[in-house]
């Protein structure tokens, strides 16, 4: 999908990495020199669980087109059972975008192990794939009126 | 009606004057006669305010878990939406449910706006003494929807009939010992048939909630945001919702998420109260009822909980001892695999 | 659908009795193969003669186990140590046995059973290039033999080499002597076609007839008389001390016997003999006789000393036909003439007789002249 | 700086142990040894330390940069208190015993003072000598005076003195150009005596030279290369700044070959007859990085078998041999001609039916591993023994020690060998020396002292932004300045430079300075990962006298250049997004405390096999309590099958003595028939429960190691299991051993190896397997040197040298037929004359005819699996596997004992198969460096901890019951939860859950994370 000023619609992923798994898995992708698409931008959180429910709402209604959370594998988790509240987390979120009416594929949950180097590659370019073919976050381009800058509450 | 405000008043008394409680929470007449107010009652003499009314404009499980002092044995009058949000902040240790002692009152739901006394049934109302069909427009929206008429988390559940009769139904072992203090003989009742009521619910669920899913994404959106558009910070959806007990809200302007002095504050105040509060919705319909610009959001927080409850089988403050869903792991969750739940 | 074949423990040991056991090491790793001269001109599948030869099933009926020149190059690289030019010879006199061989080689073995020598001459005729030299015959106390090869013997191109030899050797003032008719062929090539007990049955001839005259020392021209007196005389009791033509000479400028009285104004390239060079090390004295010599202008060819192209005369090659095209000899006059050398001269009678054929072969013959160094030696004293 | 001071300190010149030589195997031992409470005295002949390493541009298999993660290490010896680093000395002669040893060395004259010399490089400017540049193959030039390479530890340059004009002609143009007049002409070799404990030798090697072999043309033809030299070519720090170019005229090659085994496996005179063992991988590494070079490249890897057999070779092999253009041709081959265009052509054997002649453009000798220069004479002055390669002669039993009690040695000077392996065995002779120095331990090292901590609280955020170049690894593909340039424009950027490396001494004592001189309060490095580099940096911040987490990474190597090498405009715009997240988060970021644990100075051991005990007797051994915990009844794991090496070790024996030593320790406790059920704790406090039959035991320890080995393959194929003929070589050698006369009355026996393994579902070789099938051939033709014995490979694994006896095997008439794994063997059971036999067909390649051969019995080389184990106690530990199910270490190169989580190391084949020397070594290896850990007393817990605000929190508890550690408790009284930051492991669940946003993980704040976010919505 190409965007009105005519330039290619590259979408703007953030990603949480867990830094036991997903992180070193993109660093494998990196050591492998395994080439993906350059539209994520990563932040490094101990655990996948780390990818606050705050955190990700506040990138989609940012205006960000996806987020990437990346975990262990189930029973690989480094903190026992990290993963688990994330994958809980993610179903919720989807169901409040659907609700909100953010496309839920937005938000992809992926689990890349430390040594799945291409397994990340892979999954970073399907969900850029994915996003293009969801076209922009419409947040992005929806004007809101501007907000009002009220009396500061006591 | 006054049978039926007799009988609980009478229970209420009875556990007052026996110590089995230290204090009721219930709503009642206040001093003018007029208004009904939630009251906290530590003396016998003040059990006669309390009514039983269907115009209760409050949640008293917020009130409880706010000003009421949690070592303190306390009798609640409670609708079932009373009871689930108190039986949700206990998970969340704002309440010891030990000292509560719940008297259920069965709720077919609130008018929107006070019209004298009002006594809602499963299929009439009654208004000032006078029955006749039931308007379900007259209802609040989150009544509507309500599947949950008869307080089964209470220790006793009240039934009132149309004739004014109060039918008791024992639910806990604490329960037999409020009635125990009882003056007056109370009955067992034989189970509500709510199947009517579920219809109901089901019914406006999917007209409510339908309106929106319906939706296509970007006009749901469009929807969502214009009503958002309204809002003004006021923060009265947060402060009438029984799951918002925190001591300081991460809402608040200094806390770093939400920019200070704006309105309407960006999306995602709204997007965080969901996630906070999406996994534990009651829909007692507090928030909206509390909001001036008449922002649906009962109607969002209540379909975001159905859709989360869906996903882990969970019903907000049904049990106390399954925990919200999203800040929980159980042994079921070991066993999948995939990045997705279910 | 591929043949299928059991290993043949008859077959196997035959090779190995007959002395090629050392396929055993081959890890197939196809080094042979790549630095096999034939490898520029043809196809020679060493490594898989090698393979047949370890499964027991030797492949004997074709032309290719003639084909080796022994130049030892594959040898020389092997880096498991198998002795190839040895498997060869061994997977010949199989071959023999079972009486198949070329018709050059039938020719040889024949002359060499009556008259000692490969080349069908008489072998009365051995000493006739001496005729009227001062070239005595060796006699008991006579301190070196010199034993000029049945190529220098009998070859009219190659007499000249003995001749200038024995000049050299007068101008010097070495006590020296030849054996003339008595002196059989030295046996190294025989040997190398597999021809085991025609080879022993030479050597025991020239052992007897050296021990009977009281032979020490042997000075000999060609470099592979040169292998069989120093390397293999050895095992049947012959133990004499054996110089070649290009050490002797080195040893005689170094001692100042010999001195150089004419320039020698050429560009000349010299060619390693393979059983100079890789068989037996010898890369520095021809140099160092070459250099000694005032006017020669000394070339190198790219692939010198332990890489230096065979002439293809080893191994019993002198004695058979190889057609034009892949002559290694004419590769390798090509080479020099390209290089602009006046003269490709080397230490070989073999090498000689390769070169000399090539230059006939040249569209003008004239443009390089081949030259044994005791020639050249002879010219400028 | 402190260090320089440091060095003028009078030196007493007593330590504990003295490494001689500081490679990577060097430095490791000399680091675990002073992280372990010895001084070390780390010499090295040349003017920096590094070895071979530093000269490497990238390493197999996972082409992690060499210099990256080397330099990290050079840094921290340079840095550390324990070690003193006598470089450019000369090791003179070792006297005593022991325990008691007294080192002559000579200081080779620099001519420029270790303590003056700044590191900057005005005097070079003023030298009028160019020189070949060593470090760069001499493909360029240096100046008589010069920086041994661009981070060479320590920073201080040299004077060459042959070359030097001063010598010659009393040039002294460099003298006024120095300011701190460092550079002294007149100085003299020293003499030094330093005495120590024990000594570890770790000289390593030197490449094979192919002048030797004329035939390879090297030194004759322009356009032919070492592989060594190609190092340097592909370097973004070497001659070309890592464009591919070639000798003759610096044009680009496009048609590449590499040679293999030059040098390496051939008994021709100036050869060597051993494999080396590195240069079929490093051959593959070079194709791989050649392509990334340059996709038009086209590389053909001339070999006679891949030796693909280390952990993850398989699959790096399979990878290179899929690009495009990429060719391996089983051929050794024939240097052709050198064509007038530089070009030169090469002859192989090509499909068994022709030999080809081939132009290449350059042409790379993968040069085999000799002995260090010298090394007769090093002998002498060690009084050590050579082994018949001239290699170290090592005790039978165990690779580390030398003939002389006291020297050990690791790294290549044992044998050739990759880097893991050299460390693995310099972090084992260093728990030798712990062994042998038990009760020295302590008495002569120091803590390392920072500056005191400047307090920021307060300060507006002044963020420092270094930029590293990565030589060409980020440099290539992210421009670098623009990102500098964008990056000084960010809010609360105080200042931005650019380096080439940014992790090398100079850069990191720069970044110091830079910290120091301009107040900065939060640093960004954009660089590589914080995953290996992240401490480093996090170090410089303390000698800059901030605290620690004032420190983010940005990644913009392994997360954009190295992965986005093909769009770099977008890479450079990622590069700036990931910069301006971090400086973002920079600006949020605080001080944070650590905390000081004690550390329970017991080791638990899982697995009783060969290394587990090995390790839990070092460990004894070195003074710390073990309890070794074996889920089998008897101790002894996999070698209890195990009877004969190919060296000719009595396992047996060997093991029945290693049972006992165990069994006698009074600081061993053993528990067989045990199981791990449950563990919990962190690195020097863990709670371990071992169930064994009779009770359920709590463990206290302060570290954990992995030794539960690995199982044996069960084949399905090849009638394995249906015909009683057929066995596993394991079962083979069993049955030898016990003098089977099934065994003993086979008359034919064919081997098949590569059973269950190099095949999709395990893409990886044994390893073991090879060397295990010429063993027992050996042995069977020992007994009866008649009996016809076939083994059918695919790549004989030999290597090192096990090569010697491949050769001796074929020796000795054992036949070996090479299968190609599309064409396996097929295996029939017949009646042949009456004689049931089982009939095994395979087509020879290059006979190119099926070979049917009767055997009286069939062995298989079954692959070794991981432990069925694996699983469970990767699920308890935490402990990841990799694709194999074998433990995934921390770092392949550079950690291979070790795993990501602290306090937790691998040994044995529970982390990839191997034999009982490698392993023996490996077990060392796991105790060496668990001792660091157990020869503490206390250990700082990271300050990356949850925080609950008592103000915030209301009491929900909900992170109580989210904290997996237990880490969380509800305070009754306050009516809040409290973490105990000894227990919490930072994964920060407890935040997510707690409603009020009154918990939160230090360093993953919300304003921390939340900035990152709007930097980059």
């Amino acid at each position: 999908m190409d965007t009105a000023d005519g330039k290619r619609f590259e979408p703007k992923i953030l990603g949480f990495l867990c830094n036991w798994c997903c992180y070193a898995g993109a660093d494998l992708a990196g050591v492998s020199r395994l080439q993906y698409p350059p539209n994520i931008r990563a932040i490094r959180v101990m655990c996948s669980a780390g990818a606050d429910p705050a955190y990700v709402m506040k990138a989609l209604l940012g205006g960000v087109d996806g987020v990437f959370i990346g975990g262990c594998h189930p029973g690989e988790c480094h903190y026992t059972s990290g993963n688990y509240y994330t994958r809980r987390r993610v179903a919720m979120l989807k169901k409040l975008m659907e609700i909100l009416g953010l496309e839920p594929e937005r938000l992809r949950l992926e689990w890349v192990s430390a040594s799945e180097g291409a397994l990340f590659a892979e999954a970073i370019k399907d969900f850029t794939e994915k996003l293009k073919s969801l076209g922009p976050n419409p947040l992005k381009v929806k004007k809101r009126p501007g907000a009002v800058v009220g009396v500061k509450r006591s | 009606m006054a049978k039926c405000a007799e009988v609980v008043q009478d229970i209420l008394r009875g556990m007052l004057r026996e110590r089995l409680v230290d204090e009721v929470v219930a709503f009642g007449r206040g001093l003018t006669g007029s208004d009904i107010l939630p009251l906290f009652i530590t003396d016998e003499q003040d059990i006669d305010r309390i009514v039983t009314t269907s115009y209760c404009p409050s949640s008293l499980a917020k009130l409880v878990a706010r000003y009421g002092d949690r070592n303190k044995k306390m009798a609640i009058v409670v609708r079932s939406c009373d009871a689930r949000g108190l039986v949700e902040i206990a998970k969340r240790r704002q309440v010891k449910p030990e000292n509560l002692y719940l008297v259920g009152i069965e709720c077919y739901g609130v008018v929107r706006e006070k019209r004298g006394e009002v006594y809602i049934f499963a299929d009439k109302m009654e208004v000032d003494g006078e029955m006749m069909p039931l308007d379900e427009a007259a209802l609040s929206p989150n009544c509507r929807r309500c599947e949950y008429p008869v307080p089964t988390m209470a220790d006793i559940s009240c039934r009132i009939e149309p004739e004014g009769d109060c039918l008791v139904t024992v639910n806990t072992e604490k329960g037999k010992a409020m009635l125990a203090t009882a003056s007056v003989p109370v009955q067992d009742a034989p189970p509500s048939d709510v199947a009517a009521i579920k219809e109901r619910a089901a019914r406006w669920q999917e007209k409510d909630f339908g309106d929106i899913k319906r939706m296509e994404p970007g006009e749901r959106l469009d929807y969502w945001l214009s009503q958002f558009d309204r809002c003004i910070k006021c923060y009265g959806c947060r402060d009438a919702c029984p799951i918002c007990v925190c001591k300081e809200c991460c809402l608040e302007p200094d806390r770093g998420l939400i920019k200070g002095g704006e309105y309407p504050p960006e999306t995602l105040f709204h997007a965080v109260r969901l996630t906070h509060v999406g996994e534990s919705c009651v829909n007692c319909g507090q928030c909206e009822a509390a909001c001036p610009m008449e922002i649906p959001v009962s109607k969002l927080y209540h379909m975001l909980s159905k859709e989360v409850g869906s996903i882990f089988n969970y019903e907000p403050g049904l049990d106390i001892d399954s925990l919200p869903p999203v800040s929980m792991v159980d042994e079921e969750d070991l066993l999948k695999t995939g990045v997705d739940f279910g | 659908m591929v043949e299928v074949v059991s290993p043949f423990q008859e077959g196997i040991e035959a090779v190995k009795e007959a002395g090629g056991g050392s396929f055993k090491l081959c890890y197939q790793c196809g080094m042979c193969n790549t630095a096999c001269p034939w490898n520029t001109v043809t196809t020679f599948m060493i490594r898989r003669m090698v393979r047949q030869a370890n499964f027991g099933f030797p492949e004997i009926e074709g032309e290719d186990v003639w084909l080796c020149a022994t130049c030892r190059n594959c040898v020389r690289r092997c880096p498991r140590g198998v002795e190839i030019i040895d498997v060869f010879r061994s997977l010949r006199r199989i071959a023999l046995e079972w009486g198949i061989l070329p018709e050059g080689i039938r020719r040889a073995r024949a002359s060499l059973a009556a008259e000692g020598n490969p080349w069908g001459e008489e072998r009365r005729k051995r000493a006739d290039w001496a005729e009227g030299l001062p070239v005595k015959t060796f006699t008991q106390g006579t301190e070196v033999l010199y034993f000029p090869c049945c190529v220098n013997s009998y070859d009219p191109r190659l007499k000249k080499v003995a001749v200038a030899t024995a000049d050299i050797l007068n101008k010097a003032g070495v006590d020296f002597g030849i054996l003339g008719a008595s002196d059989s062929c030295c046996g190294e090539s025989i040997r190398k076609i597999g021809d085991e007990e025609q080879f022993q049955r030479l050597a025991r001839e020239n052992i007897d007839n050296f021990t009977r005259s009281g032979v020490k020392k042997i000075l000999v021209s060609s470099p592979h008389c040169y292998q069989s007196f120093k390397n293999e005389y050895g095992q049947l009791g012959g133990d004499f001390e054996v110089v070649h033509i290009s050490q002797f000479l080195a040893r005689l400028l170094s001692e100042g016997k010999l001195k150089f009285t004419r320039p020698y104004n050429k560009k000349i390239v010299y060619h390693d003999p393979c059983y100079l060079g890789r068989h037996n090390g010898i890369y520095h004295e021809p140099r160092q006789v070459l250099k000694s010599i005032p006017g020669v202008e000394l070339m190198e060819f790219v692939d010198c000393r332990e890489e230096s192209l065979c002439c293809g005369g080893g191994g019993g090659r002198i004695w058979t036909e190889t057609p034009k095209g892949q002559r290694f000899s004419d590769i390798k006059l090509e080479q020099a003439v390209q290089m602009g050398a006046a003269e490709l001269v080397t230490f070989c009678p073999y090498c000689i007789l390769n070169f000399e054929a090539s230059r006939l072969g040249l569209e003008n013959s004239d443009v390089i002249g081949i030259k044994d160094i005791a020639e050249i030696v002879q010219e400028s004293i | 700086m402190e260090e320089r001071t440091e060095s003028r300190v009078p030196d007493n010149r007593i330590g504990d142990v003295m490494v001689i030589g500081a490679g990577v195997s060097g430095i490791q031992a000399a680091l675990d040894l002073a992280g372990s409470g010895f001084k070390v005295y780390l010499v090295d002949k040349e003017a920096a330390i590094g070895g071979k390493m530093a000269q490497l541009d990238k390493t197999f298999p996972t082409n992690d940069c060499s210099m990256c993660i080397l330099s990290p290490k050079f840094i921290e010896c340079f840095r550390h208190p324990n070690i003193k680093l006598l470089t450019y000395h000369e090791v003179d002669g070792v006297e005593g015993a022991a325990g008691d040893f007294t080192v002559t060395l000579t200081k080779k004259p620099r001519y420029v003072k270790d303590d003056l010399c700044l590191g900057c490089p005005t005097c070079v400017r003023y030298c009028p000598v160019k020189i070949p540049d060593k470090y760069n193959q001499n493909l360029s030039s240096v100046k008589a005076i010069y920086l041994p390479f661009p981070q060479a530890v320590p920073n201080v340059f040299v004077i060459d003195r042959e070359a030097c004009l001063f010598f010659q002609k009393k040039c002294k143009s460099c003298v006024p150009a120095c300011r701190n007049k460092a550079i002294d002409f007149y100085m003299e070799p020293e003499k030094v005596e330093v005495k120590v404990g024990a000594v570890i030798l770790a000289p390593g090697y030197e490449t094979f030279d192919p002048r030797l072999r004329a035939d390879y043309g090297y030194g004759r033809m322009k356009n032919v290369v070492t592989s060594l030299d190609f190092e340097r070519v592909v370097c973004a720090s070497g001659p070309y700044s890592g464009e591919i170019l070639r000798p003759s005229d610096r044009k680009h090659p496009k048609r590449i070959a590499w040679l293999q085994c030059v040098g390496s496996r051939q008994v021709t005179p100036g050869g060597n007859s051993y494999c080396s063992a590195v240069c079929c991988m490093y051959a593959t590494k070079q194709a791989i990085l050649a392509k990334e070079h340059d996709a038009g490249i086209e590389a053909t890897i001339f070999h006679n078998d891949i030796r693909a057999y280390g952990k993850d070779f398989e699959r790096f092999y399979r990878r290179a041999a899929s690009l495009p253009g990429v060719r391996y041709i089983r051929s050794y081959v024939t240097m052709g001609k050198e064509l007038p265009n530089g070009n030169v052509t090469i002859k192989y054997s090509f499909d068994e039916s022709e030999v080809k002649e081939e132009e290449f453009d350059l042409v790379v000798l993968s040069v085999g591993l000799t002995p260090p220069a010298k090394v007769e004479e090093l002998a002498g002055k060690l009084s050590i023994e050579l082994n018949q390669h001239q290699f170290c002669s090592t005790d039978a039993h165990n690779p580390l020690k030398t003939s002389r009690p006291g020297v050990f040695t690791c790294g290549a000077f044992q044998r050739p060998m990759d880097i893991p392996e050299s460390v693995m065995s310099a972090s084992g002779a260093a728990a030798l020396c712990g062994e042998l120095l038990a009760e020295r331990r302590g008495q002569l090292a120091r803590e390392r002292e920072y500056p005191p901590e400047r307090d920021v609280s307060g300060q507006e955020p002044k963020v420092g932004v270094f930029a590293c170049r990565c030589g060409t690894n980020i440099g290539s593909v992210v421009d670098v300045p623009s990102l500098v340039q964008y990056a000084s424009k960010l809010g609360n950027v105080a200042h931005v430079e650019e380096s080439l490396y940014a992790c090398s001494a100079d850069t990191a004592k720069h970044i110091a300075e830079t910290i120091r001189d301009k107040g900065i309060n939060a640093v960004v490095v954009a660089a590589c990962t914080p995953r290996t580099h992240e401490s480093l940096f996090q170090d410089t911040l303390r000698e800059a006298g901030i605290n620690k987490y004032l420190f983010v990474m940005a990644n913009v190597r392994e997360h954009c250049s190295w992965v986005h090498a093909r769009e770099k405009e977008m890479a450079t715009q990622k590069a700036k997004d990931i910069a301006r997240m971090a400086v973002a988060r920079a600006a949020h970021l605080q001080p944070l405390e650590e905390l000081e644990v004690p550390v329970s100075k017991r080791a638990l051991v899982i697995g009783g096999g060969l290394s587990g005990m090995t390790c839990a007797l070092s460990l004894a051994n070195q003074g710390f309590e073990v309890h070794l915990v074996e889920k089998d009844s008897r101790l002894g794991g996999m070698a209890r099958k195990l009877h004969f090496t190919l060296e000719g070790i009595d396992v047996q024996a060997y093991l029945r003595d290693l049972i006992q030593k165990v069994g006698q320790h009074p600081l061993v406790r053993v528990s067989t028939g045990a199981t791990v059920i449950g563990t919990s704790g962190y690195v020097g406090n863990f709670t371990t429960r071992v169930m064994s039959e009779v009770e359920v035991e709590e463990v206290q320890h302060g570290v954990t190691i992995i030794a539960t080995g690995a199982e044996e393959y069960r084949p399905s194929e090849y009638l394995y299991g249906q015909d009683d003929r057929v066995l596993t070589l394991l079962e083979l050698e069993e049955r030898i051993a016990g003098g089977d006369a099934s065994v003993a009355g086979a008359q034919s026996l064919v081997m098949v190896q590569c059973v269950g393994c190099r095949d999709e579902n395990r893409p990886y070789c044994s390893r073991v397997c090879c060397g295990q099938a010429i063993k027992c051939a050996l042995k069977l033709k020992e007994v009866n040197p008649q009996r016809d014995i076939y083994i059918l490979y695919r790549d004989m694994m030999t290597y090192g040298f096990k090569e010697d006896y491949y050769r001796e095997a074929a020796d000795r008439e054992v036949k070996f037929i090479r299968y190609e794994p599309e064409d396996k063997p097929q295996v029939e059971a017949v009646e042949e004359n009456g004689r049931s036999v089982l009939r095994v067909t395979v087509t020879d390649p290059v006979l190119g005819k099926r070979l049917a051969i009767d055997a009286d019995m069939l062995a298989l080389a079954a692959a070794v699996v991981p432990s069925s184990a694996n699983n469970d106690i990767s699920r308890l530990f935490k402990l990841p596997l990799n694709q194999d199910n074998f433990f995934l270490e921390a770092h392949a190169k550079l950690r291979p004992v070790d795993f990501a989580a602290d306090g937790i190391f691998l040994c044995g084949t529970a982390h990839y198969p191997k034999d009982i020397s490698e392993a023996i070594s490996q077990a060392y290896g796991a105790a060496g460096r668990a001792a660091t850990i157990l020869s503490k007393d206390t250990i700082k817990a990271s300050g990356v901890v949850a925080e609950i605000d008592k103000e915030k929190c209301n009491g929900c508890q909900l992170c109580v019951q989210a904290c997996y550690f237990g880490a969380i408790s509800f305070n009754e009284q306050l009516g809040v939860s409290e973490v105990n930051p000894v227990l919490c492991k930072g994964c920060g669940n407890c935040a997510v859950v707690c409603p009020s946003r009154a918990c939160q993980v230090e360093g993953f704040r919300d304003g921390q994370v939340l900035a990152q976010v709007e930097a980059y919505v």
